[in-house]
């Protein structure tokens, strides 16, 4: 992996590579190369099975972490293809013309998280959610909790901790 | 403890006009003008009761001819698949999956409902045709279940459409379905499984609780 | 009747709904013919879909946010339940996953029950595909016994975890109890039978000459087009890809066992049918040399540090395993806290119900689209989790 | 198509000769398999409410409720359970650390959902409340062969009997860095030892602190309700332990030795920094008597609260019982002394050799001061109350370890006899041991009745100390060589209802004979009240052994407060340590309001 890592390096600005297993790998590229990188992989160098794509919200960065999964079939290892962009403006190339299952994980990171895909067929369409008017539930500052409590009814419910109820009970006038 | 375990205190339910004093018709505000005119207005009516004799015979004759609506909410729809086939042959007890609500008269809820499920749900349950029962299996139903902080699980079903028996479990297995199946028999045959009446007077109760978690409500207020 | 179908322009239909020659029907999410919890929008011509649009998230809970806020040791109870039919995959990938990013070696008797545990759900989730396979080509009595024999199956796994549907029984660090006494005898019982049954399904549906004129044809994938749609299992398997995760990277114990990669090549939903009913075959034999070569004593579950305030070191990693649909995948980040920063599942069913079947399902008669979807083996919790 | 591809599906048509699959489960419901995860159920009197249920519940389905029985160590709450929540996967089981928690196979559960308080549908507290299957004996219980808690101690490294021996260095070499997070790794959280701790430290919190590596906000927490917490992370009785949930099931938590471990962290000179002490003086004083556990917590208390805290002590060094009657290689002096002072660093004044009654009168420090808090402690040994108990060569246990750690030449000769199985005959034993002697220990019950602890015992076992139990002292007599003959006689036991131990009572006519150069009693110590004459003694009420005090150890005149082992009869350093906390905090309320 480390190989075909240097030898990447050579055509793409690729950082942080991380080796995980010996048939699993990471490395970090630019979000403006993703995609001619994501293209080489599959032309090139045999990764032709997107296994999915996917997003982390590093709410502390202001970052999203999107994660390109590829598998190679004949060597039988993967390569994930982390691209950090702006939280704040979400905003990604699209991959829907090298795998079709790429518009329907655009679809639902669009709606999961917000995140723009132009050109990707559908992309503004609701996916999974309908009527959603919340902001999109997968990010981090989203809190379904209060989301919940506010939104459904619940039995209401007391929850006593040991350490205070015995408080209570046993030494609560010292 | 961490967050998890906080208290839960919920909001205090409405208070649900009598539907007597406010009788007006549905104003189907949802549905373009267009599509206003392709449903009724009409508010739902509790079922007229005739003679106790009467009245006997057919809950008897009800109890003994339940169809089930072949619509796996969640994952409870799993357990309806080995009830209706040969191990466990509910047409024994004169029961069968139905695939049209129109022919039905029971209702499965299976466990969890997302807010996109729910729609279909009144959709579907106010499609039956009347005498129609409610049943809900497995504990989402009941009180959320393990996904009591979701933010697309409705907690309790018994506040969008009438439940007239609960079986618990996650699963619940076959036979505990049964159970709920013949403790609705029972009821039905003692005249008590009265959810839709109880739909037609606490209609807009129920309304309100359904508009108020289906943000887009571009549905028929009455889907009859 | 060829010039009632719409011109086609750049590869894609033409046609104006209002033009009263077309249709607009909704396929699901009440209907019988649909898998699970899901619903088709096919625009008609006659009784011939033109398009169709997969609408999925009528069982969407929000798993995968639900995961960040509890406990790495809560996840396991919920895990489960993102794939109704066959649990176990995820049960064990969620825990290899966190074993992976924590360092740690399970025990040897743990990986055998775990793997004992994966092939019989595998013949579960079969048993009850096949039965939703014959009843969409209409013929219930193929799926009354496949049913009544999943049940069986259940029966052995409720004697063994306490459960029958959701098992709960890889917990992360091994595995939860050891076989119940003279539980191997009952299960060589039920394998036997559920053996006979394949037999007969041969009979009865493999050689029905009404099942092979409509499923002979029916929805073929080609080889190009399985990188292309991210087409993973039995589906890819069909047209003739040697394409198995047991084989190509074993995990557990699957490098010492002896099974083969069932293929066939026509690629359309006959064989795919025929592909997992040879799996299934497979399957048993793999139950049947776990239950042979496993060993009967030692530990069953590794020390982990204290569960309820866990904490995993940072680092993401992916897991891969082959459920009866395909590549069933676990991606787990970590920020080094006691809550999973991101934990995205991979269900196979993702790209074989959304991409693969809105364009398998043009140009097929309505009454084969069901039999077209079940062909497919889509569980719908696990596309929108 | 061909011909077979007709004819082949009626073949099967064989079945239809074979046994229905169907089961009747109506008439006669299928139970569930002896392992199914069913309801709960809950043995209520093995289960104590430690809470660990509703922590690891993912779905919050699990309540605790209030139930009217309570016993030691219990928190008097159960686990109620919420059907509507529950996904039956058994966690709550596999983790419950007294095991009481099991289910059924019972799986059927239907109820009415119209017109009902749907409030209490589905929910039961399993044991307290009753249902069909309370006494189903199959069902989930946690399978044997896994574990989800840890219970298992991580083992303390000691030093070898063989070089022990030879020194009086401390025996216990405390947790590193990485054992004392393992251990701490170890604990639930639930509160439960809170409780029990006399001084209510709040221990879950310092675990946690250890935990997360967080020292500094372990030793705060620490000082809340201790300010000896290097002298208890050695010594302390530790009744927490006793009731620690995991001791249901495994080994307890070292909740002393994670103490220790704080302590020993932090520099001496670190304290002042980490505890942030700021002292706005109030102008009041305060006249504590005697330096142990109890006058010095008093003082520590105190003085943070603005108090001018003067202590006076009859020895030479401050500790009290901690400094005399604790051997060096359990509590090494250093130890004290960094707790002292750091007491005496906030402003506290110790009078050294000052005897209150004789150096300076009762009446003098009352008149001095605007409160007094007394505790002398007991220092008086108790003697056996046999013949020939006043020969010369029968000391007192105290005696014994007060004169090793005054620095006073001490010969035993070469065999001693300790009678007793409490404390100070282990550590007057292994004294013996280290000072060269070979010790025989005579107890008058049995080994598991000893007072001792358990640990101290078995150390006191591996130093080769030999035990004699069941003994009891009948006569001691001077032999011509100046050595001494000690007759005792076999008892046996007796055990009486209601009682905690059986009554030894000796054997008719049994008689045996032992020969010693020295003899230590250690059978236990009293109080001496001859120094409390005086005036300010007059409105004073002396109950049956002590002086008549509320918990807050207000005596009966509003100026007077008592604690330590005086006071209370647990007589350990953590009581005395919280009756000094709660007396300070009843001065300050007397003082300042």
């Amino acid at each position: 992996m480390k190989k075909l890592y240097d030898i990447l390096s050579l055509q793409f600005e690729l950082a942080d590579f991380e080796s995980k297993r010996s048939d699993l790998a990471f490395c970090k590229v630019k979000a403006s190369q993703a995609i001619s990188l994501l293209t080489h992989l599959r032309d090139i160098h045999g990764y032709t099975h997107l296994v999915m794509l996917t997003c982390v919200d590093w709410l502390e960065d202001k970052q999203f972490q999107l994660t390109y999964l590829l598998h190679n079939y004949a060597t039988k290892t993967d390569l994930g293809i982390l691209v950090f962009i702006d939280r704040d403006h979400p905003v990604m190339d699209s991959l829907h013309h090298l795998w079709k299952q790429g518009r329907v994980y655009q679809r639902e990171l669009h709606e999961m998280f917000g995140i723009d895909f132009p050109g990707s067929p559908g992309v503004e369409e609701p996916m999974i959610l309908e009527g959603w008017q919340g902001p999109p539930p997968m990010r981090r500052d989203f809190d379904t909790k209060a989301y919940s409590d506010e939104t459904y009814s619940h039995r209401p419910r007391v929850q006593n901790e040991p350490e205070q109820h015995m408080k209570e009970q046993l030494y609560s006038e010292d | 403890m961490n967050d998890i375990n906080d208290t839960i205190i919920p909001e205090p339910v409405p208070e649900y006009p009598d539907w007597r004093k406010d009788a007006k018709t549905l104003t189907n505000a949802g549905l373009s003008e267009e599509e206003q005119d392709w449903f009724c207005d009409a508010r739902p009516q509790p079922a007229k009761k005739s003679w106790q004799v009467m009245e006997n015979f057919l809950n008897w004759a009800r109890s003994n001819s339940l169809w089930i609506l072949a619509f796996g909410t969640g994952c409870g729809a799993i357990e309806l698949r080995p009830l209706i086939t040969a191990r466990y042959d509910i047409s024994r007890l004169g029961m069968q999956p139905r695939p049209t609500p129109r022919q039905a008269s029971v209702f499965m809820i299976g466990g969890y409902v997302s807010i996109k499920t729910l729609k279909r749900i009144v959709r579907s349950y106010e499609q039956m045709q009347g005498p129609k029962f409610v049943v809900a299996v497995c504990s989402c139903a009941i009180n959320g279940g393990m996904y009591w902080d979701s933010y697309n699980t409705v907690k309790r079903i018994d506040e969008y459409i009438p439940v007239d028996v609960y079986v618990t479990g996650c699963m619940p297995r076959p036979e505990a379905v049964l159970a709920g199946f013949s403790k609705l028999k029972e009821l039905i045959k003692g005249g008590k499984a009265e959810g839709q009446n109880l739909y037609a007077e606490k209609f807009d109760w129920y309304k309100e609780n359904q508009k108020r978690v289906i943000k887009d409500w571009n549905m028929p207020d009455y889907n009859w | 009747m060829e010039n009632l179908y719409p011109p086609i322009v750049d590869g894609k239909s033409v046609y104006d709904l209002n033009s009263q020659k077309y249709l607009k029907m909704w396929h699901g999410p009440q209907h019988p013919g649909v898998t699970g919890n899901m619903s088709l929008e096919l625009d008609i011509c006659g009784d011939q879909v033109i398009k169709c649009n997969t609408h999925v998230g009528y069982l969407h809970r929000g798993f995968e946010k639900l995961m960040e806020r509890r406990r790495y040791i809560n996840c396991f109870p919920i895990v489960c339940r993102i794939c109704v039919p066959e649990p176990d995959t995820n049960e064990y990938l969620f825990a290899a996953a966190m074993e992976d990013l924590m360092g740690i070696e399970i025990p040897e008797r743990a990986k055998w029950l775990r793997t004992l545990n994966l092939e019989l759900s595998r013949l579960a989730s079969f048993l009850m595909w096949i039965g939703g396979q014959s009843g969409a080509f209409g013929m219930g009595t193929v799926a009354q016994w496949t049913m009544a024999h999943r049940d069986f199956v259940l029966d052995l796994f409720e004697e063994w975890t306490g459960a029958r549907i959701y098992h709960m029984y890889t917990i992360p660090g091994g595995v939860r109890g050891d076989l119940p006494e003279g539980w191997d005898k009952r299960a060589e019982k039920t394998i036997a039978a559920v053996h006979k049954l394949l037999d007969e399904i041969n009979y009865v549906m493999l050689n029905n000459a009404i099942f092979k004129q409509r499923a002979v044809g029916l929805g073929v994938i080609t080889p190009e087009m399985v990188d292309a749609y991210g087409v993973v299992g039995p589906n890819a398997r069909c047209c003739g890809l040697q394409r198995d995760i047991r084989k190509d990277q074993p995990y557990l114990i699957y490098d010492q066992l002896d099974f083969i990669i069932e293929t066939e090549t026509a690629g359309d939903a006959y064989s795919r049918t025929v592909v997992r009913w040879k799996e299934m075959y497979q399957s048993i034999a793999l139950i049947r040399q776990i239950l042979a070569k496993m060993p009967r004593s030692g530990a069953l579950h590794a020390t982990l540090p204290n569960v309820l305030h866990l904490k995993i070191p940072k680092g993401q990693t992916y897991l891969r395993a082959e459920s009866t649909r395909g590549e069933y995948g676990y991606f787990m980040v970590s920020d080094g806290s006691a809550f999973p920063r991101k934990v995205t599942v991979r269900g196979p069913s993702y790209t074989h119900a959304m991409a693969l079947l809105e364009d398998l399902a043009v140009g097929v008669n309505i009454a084969d689209l069901p039999g077209l979807m079940v062909s497919l083996h889509t569980y719908p919790p696990e596309i929108e989790r | 198509m061909n011909l077979r591809d007709i004819l082949s599906p009626f073949f099967v048509w064989k079945r239809a000769f074979e046994k229905p699959y169907s089961i009747n489960t109506l008439s006669a419901p299928r139970p569930g398999a002896p392992a199914y995860r069913g309801f709960h159920k809950n043995d209520v009197s093995k289960c104590i409410g430690c809470g660990t249920c509703a922590e690891i519940c993912q779905n919050v389905s699990i309540e605790m409720v209030p139930v009217a029985t309570a016993k030691d160590g219990d928190s008097g709450l159960r686990p109620k359970i919420d059907y509507g929540r529950c996904c039956w996967c058994a966690l709550c089981v596999d983790i419950c650390p007294s095991g009481s928690l099991t289910m059924s196979n019972a799986y059927t559960w239907v109820e009415e959902g119209l017109d009902k308080d749907v409030r209490d549908t589905f929910c039961y507290t399993p044991g307290v409340d009753s249902k069909p299957w309370d006494n189903e004996p199959l069902g989930y219980k946690k399978p044997d062969g896994y574990e989800l808690l840890l219970l298992d101690r991580i083992p303390m490294p000691h030093l070898s009997p063989e070089e022990r021996l030879s020194s009086f260095v401390e025996l216990v070499k405390g947790y590193s860095r990485e054992l004392a997070i393992r251990e701490a790794d170890r604990c639930i959280q639930c509160g439960i030892c809170t409780a029990t701790c006399p001084a209510h430290m709040n221990i879950p919190a310092y675990i946690k602190a250890i935990r997360e590596d967080n020292i500094a906000a372990g030793l705060q927490i620490l000082y809340d309700t201790n300010p000896l917490p290097g002298v208890c992370g050695r010594i302390c009785t530790r009744l927490c332990e006793d009731v620690c949930a995991l001791s249901h099931r495994g080994d307890a938590i070292s909740i002393r030795w994670l103490k220790r471990y704080l302590t020993d962290c932090v520099e001496a000179e670190d304290y002042k920094d980490i505890l942030k002490t700021e002292i706005k003086p109030l102008g009041k004083k305060v006249g504590i008597i005697g330096s142990g556990p109890g006058g010095l917590s008093a003082a520590y208390y105190l003085a943070n609260m603005g108090y001018e805290v003067d202590i006076f002590e009859k020895t030479a060094a401050a500790g009290g019982m901690l400094r005399y009657g604790i051997p060096e290689y359990r509590l090494p002096y250093d130890k004290i002394d960094k707790d002292i002072d750091f007491i005496t660093s906030l402003g506290v004044k110790i009078h050294y050799n000052t005897c209150v009654g004789k150096d300076i009168s009762f009446d003098d420090i009352y008149k001095r001061y605007d409160a007094v808090f007394i505790s002398t402690g007991l220092f008086e040994p108790y003697f056996i109350g046999i013949k020939g108990e006043d020969n010369e060569g029968v000391i007192s246990g105290l005696k014994l370890l007060s004169d090793v750690t005054e620095g006073k030449e001490v010969s035993l000769g070469k065999h001693v006899v300790v009678v007793g199985g409490g404390n100070v005959a282990m550590d007057a034993a292994r004294t013996a041991r280290r000072l060269g002697s070979e010790v025989t220990i005579l107890y008058r019950r049995r080994d598991e009745d000893m007072p001792a602890d358990r640990e101290e015992i078995d150390e006191a076992y591996e130093e080769n100390v030999t035990f004699i139990t069941q003994a009891i002292p009948l006569e001691i007599n001077k032999l011509a060589d100046n050595r001494l003959e000690f007759i005792w006689g076999k008892a046996e036991m007796h055990f009486e209802e209601g009682a905690k131990r059986p009554q030894p009572v000796l054997i008719e006519g049994s008689r045996e004979t032992l020969v010693a150069d020295t003899i230590i009693a250690a059978i236990g110590q009293g109080m001496n009240f001859a120094w409390m004459d005086g005036e300010a003694f007059a409105n004073i009420k002396f109950g049956k052994w002590n002086i008549d005090a509320d918990r807050w150890g207000r005596s009966s005149d509003q100026k007077i407060f008592i604690g330590g082992d005086m006071f209370n009869r647990t007589a350990d350093a953590i009581t005395a340590i919280a009756d000094g906390h709660r007396s300070a905090r009843a001065i300050d309320k007397l003082l300042n309001q």
